[in-house]
């Protein structure tokens, strides 16, 4: 054991006795170096190439019906890309749904390219094996929004029915371990081993915590798309598996995305 | 071995456009593209202890650089495939700079070639499996220095 | 032919910075799937950086460099508008070149 | 530091909206009951995860409808039928082995549907707990464990109670964070036992 080692946990030592409030504090600098190692991989994200990907599918034709995706309808007219993800989920007329990213993509592959829907949600995620388009898709389109405030709006009555039906499976509990996303995710300051969770009750965590995803996933060498961190959210609670794209993810999502409203998008980020 | 290289050659010479008067330079060590690599350090890269490693790299006992070599690595990484590992040198004439993390299973990370104008400056990222050392070793004025840090590897997320 | 590098240079002050972010997978060898086969080592060897036909940096990777390797290092001279070539060879042959003009 | 405050705010603004929507009559059930067909049709079975999963006992209906915050009678019935619940060790002893109980507390792992059904559940203890001082990185979601024994003693009626806090910590707090380890099978009785030792025996790490 070095000299470092040793002045690290003699001060845990000192605390072990004395209350939780000075443990607190003594974790911080734990914190403080998590904060400098993520300051230090900040440069020269991966996500970049998922970015590039995503834009040539996009422009790419594909499908039966041999076509781009570029007149594709995200919500700001057909083929507009810039600052669509900061308005996402939002309700589209022609499929009479509130729709998020990832599920309006499904929408133009469908409609546009001809691509049935099972053969796009069979296999949404990426592997270390194989990319997913509509992940690199997703990856594309969020990174034409870096920048610009996250603006979603409930106006319409079927994305506030989305909202407070997303605010309730926030606050679901159920499977084996009785979790539910607020079990982790409603309380500050507190953390998982040694990573700091967001309480997305409190807007200023909310937005961060928002914004930055898609994100390159260091330990898995791959850009994960939001669709699959609410998936592997609700893995780790226990949970059965959310199908992709469906109702409930997307209400979910409107929750979140509602709470982070006012915050600059900020990804694809670059997560540990 | 000399296969080897012509091979890697020849593909060499494909991703630079496959042309006959490319080929011409390349049998003339003269590649454009300037993919004419040098021999990649087998022995050195596949040491499993740090003694091996210097022997192969032909270090004796490199100086104490504690002083000299600023090594700037963080004190906890949060996920050990990816360890942003930064060596800088004050001392002239830095001609190579070699990384090492002493608890891998080949101890050798990255070396570095520093021709004449590239600073002693250099940052990449590594993988640990577990806490260990990471090891900065420069070469100046034909002699070598070394230092080191500890990077602790947490175990992350849910575990799960 | 691997995929296209990221290459960021610009020189400020006479010095040229150059950051390089790769795509490889960089796999050790040592890595097993779910069943326990192992996949085998696959990772980039040497890099080599040429700026007016003269080689700024070389390099030389292990298995210990991370998947999508970083590059960054600082050379004196470069000029804005002129080219950088980064070059990585890995250990099946194959091989990639990109270039970026630097910034101001 | 301002966990607390920023806590209490969030809990009154979750009753405020509580109280609203019950206002609201018929909007609020009728969001719970869309919720529950929702969320019924779109989790499937994954690997040992099956679908059946998102059915919730009353324990988490409840808990879950008003956001963790019972009122007092339920939650005074809802404690009282989970104590009841409580299956004690038939040998009448809760000390088992810290060492084995050290593993346990460092695995995360366990009923996921990437784990397989014979893979042993770990207790997911350093996850939200500080226990052994050796280990910096644990979470902070519960309370710090760390000198439990130290602090507590080594009684048998300590014993008992650890054991039942870790068999069922919602016989105690209903809307609890922590899971009902024994009572929903995810550790075995002798995994339980590794753990109280693991927290009270005082040669454990968690008492040096």
């Amino acid at each position: 054991m070095n000299n470092s080692t040793v002045k690290k946990l003699i001060p845990l030592l000192v605390l072990a006795t004395s209350c939780a409030a000075t443990a607190a504090e003594s974790e911080i600098s734990d914190s403080d170096r998590i904060a400098q190692y993520r300051e230090m991989i900040s440069d020269g994200n991966p996500a970049d190439f998922d970015e590039m990907r995503g834009e040539e599918l996009w422009k790419s034709v594909a499908g039966p019906k041999q076509a781009t995706l570029e007149k594709c309808d995200l919500g700001k007219g057909a083929g507009v890309v810039k600052g669509v993800y900061t308005e996402l989920p939002r309700y589209f007329k022609d499929t009479g749904k509130v729709q998020d990213l990832e599920s309006r993509l499904v929408t133009c592959m469908t409609t546009l390219q001809g691509i049935p829907e099972e053969v796009i949600t069979a296999k949404p995620f990426a592997t270390d094996k194989k990319a997913s388009d509509i992940s690199s898709l997703a990856t594309y389109v969020v990174g034409q929004s870096k920048g610009i405030k996250m603006a979603v709006s409930t106006k319409h009555p079927q994305s506030k029915e989305a909202y407070e039906i997303g605010k309730r499976i926030f606050n679901y509990r159920a499977g084996p371990y009785d979790f539910a996303c607020s079990t982790c995710h409603a309380t500050s300051n507190v953390r998982i081993r040694m990573q700091d969770l967001p309480n997305l009750n409190v807007k200023k965590d909310a937005q961060t915590a928002y914004a930055s995803w898609p994100a390159y996933r260091v330990s898995q060498g791959l850009t994960r798309s939001f669709q699959w961190r609410l998936n592997d959210c609700f893995r780790q609670q226990r949970f059965p598996e959310p199908k992709f794209a469906s109702e409930a993810t997307v209400a979910l999502t409107m929750f979140l995305a509602v709470s982070a409203n006012g915050g600059e998008y900020a990804g694809p980020g670059l997560k540990r | 071995m000399n296969m080897e290289i012509n091979l890697q050659r020849r593909k060499a010479l494909k991703t630079g456009g496959g042309v006959g008067l490319l080929a011409l330079f390349g049998a003339l060590g003269l590649l454009q593209s300037g993919v004419a690599f040098a021999e990649w350090n087998k022995t050195a890269f596949s040491a499993k202890t740090m003694d091996d490693a210097l022997n192969a790299l032909g270090v004796i006992v490199p100086e104490n650089g504690a002083a000299s070599i600023q090594l700037t690595v963080p004190e906890i990484a949060e996920n050990g495939s990816v360890v942003p590992v930064t060596v800088a040198s004050t001392l002239a004439d830095v001609e190579q700079i070699t990384i090492f993390v002493d608890k891998n299973p080949s101890v050798l990370a990255a070396s570095f070639v520093l021709p004449k104008g590239t600073e002693a400056y250099i940052t990449t990222r590594v993988k640990m499996g577990q806490t260990a050392n990471v090891i900065a070793l420069v070469k100046a004025g034909g002699k070598f220095y070394r230092t080191s840090k500890e990077v602790k590897v947490t175990a992350g997320g849910c575990g799960g | 032919m691997g995929n296209p590098m990221k290459i960021r240079a610009a020189v400020k002050d006479g010095v040229t910075e150059v950051k390089i972010l790769m795509q490889h997978e960089m796999e050790t060898g040592l890595r097993k799937e779910a069943d326990g086969t192992l996949v085998p080592a696959w990772f980039i060897t040497e890099v080599k950086a040429q700026y007016q036909g003269r080689t700024v940096l070389e390099t030389q990777f292990g298995q210990s460099v991370s998947k999508n390797p970083y590059l960054l290092f600082r050379f004196k001279g470069g000029v804005a508008g002129e080219k950088i070539t980064v070059s990585w060879l890995d250990n099946k042959g194959d091989t990639r070149s990109d270039e970026v003009s630097i910034a101001g | 530091m301002n966990a607390k405050l920023i806590m209490g705010l969030a809990v009154s603004a979750a009753l405020a909206s509580i109280s609203l929507s019950a206002q609201a009559g018929n909007t609020a059930e009728g969001l719970d009951a869309k919720t529950a067909e929702i969320v019924k049709r779109d989790f499937r079975d994954k690997g040992i995860a099956k679908a059946t999963r998102v059915n919730q006992d009353e324990l988490q209906a409840m808990c879950s409808k008003y956001v963790d915050k019972l009122p007092a009678k339920l939650k005074t019935r809802l404690e009282a039928g989970e104590s009841d619940a409580i299956k004690w060790p038939a040998d009448g002893k809760y000390m088992g082995d810290w060492k084995a109980g050290e593993k346990l507390a460092q695995s995360g792992r366990g009923m996921t549907w990437s784990d397989k059904a014979e893979d042993p559940a770990g207790g997911n203890c350093y996850n939200c707990h500080q226990l052994s001082a050796k280990e910096i990185a644990f979470g902070t979601i519960g309370p710090s464990l760390l000198n439990f024994g130290k602090i507590r003693g080594n009684t048998e009626a300590n014993q008992r109670y650890t054991y039942s806090r870790i068999y069922n910590a919602k016989a105690m707090n209903a809307c609890a964070n922590m899971p009902r380890f024994g009572h929903m099978g995810i550790l075995s009785e002798a995994q339980i036992k590794d753990l109280v030792a693991l927290l009270l025996d005082p040669e454990s790490p968690v008492n040096k």
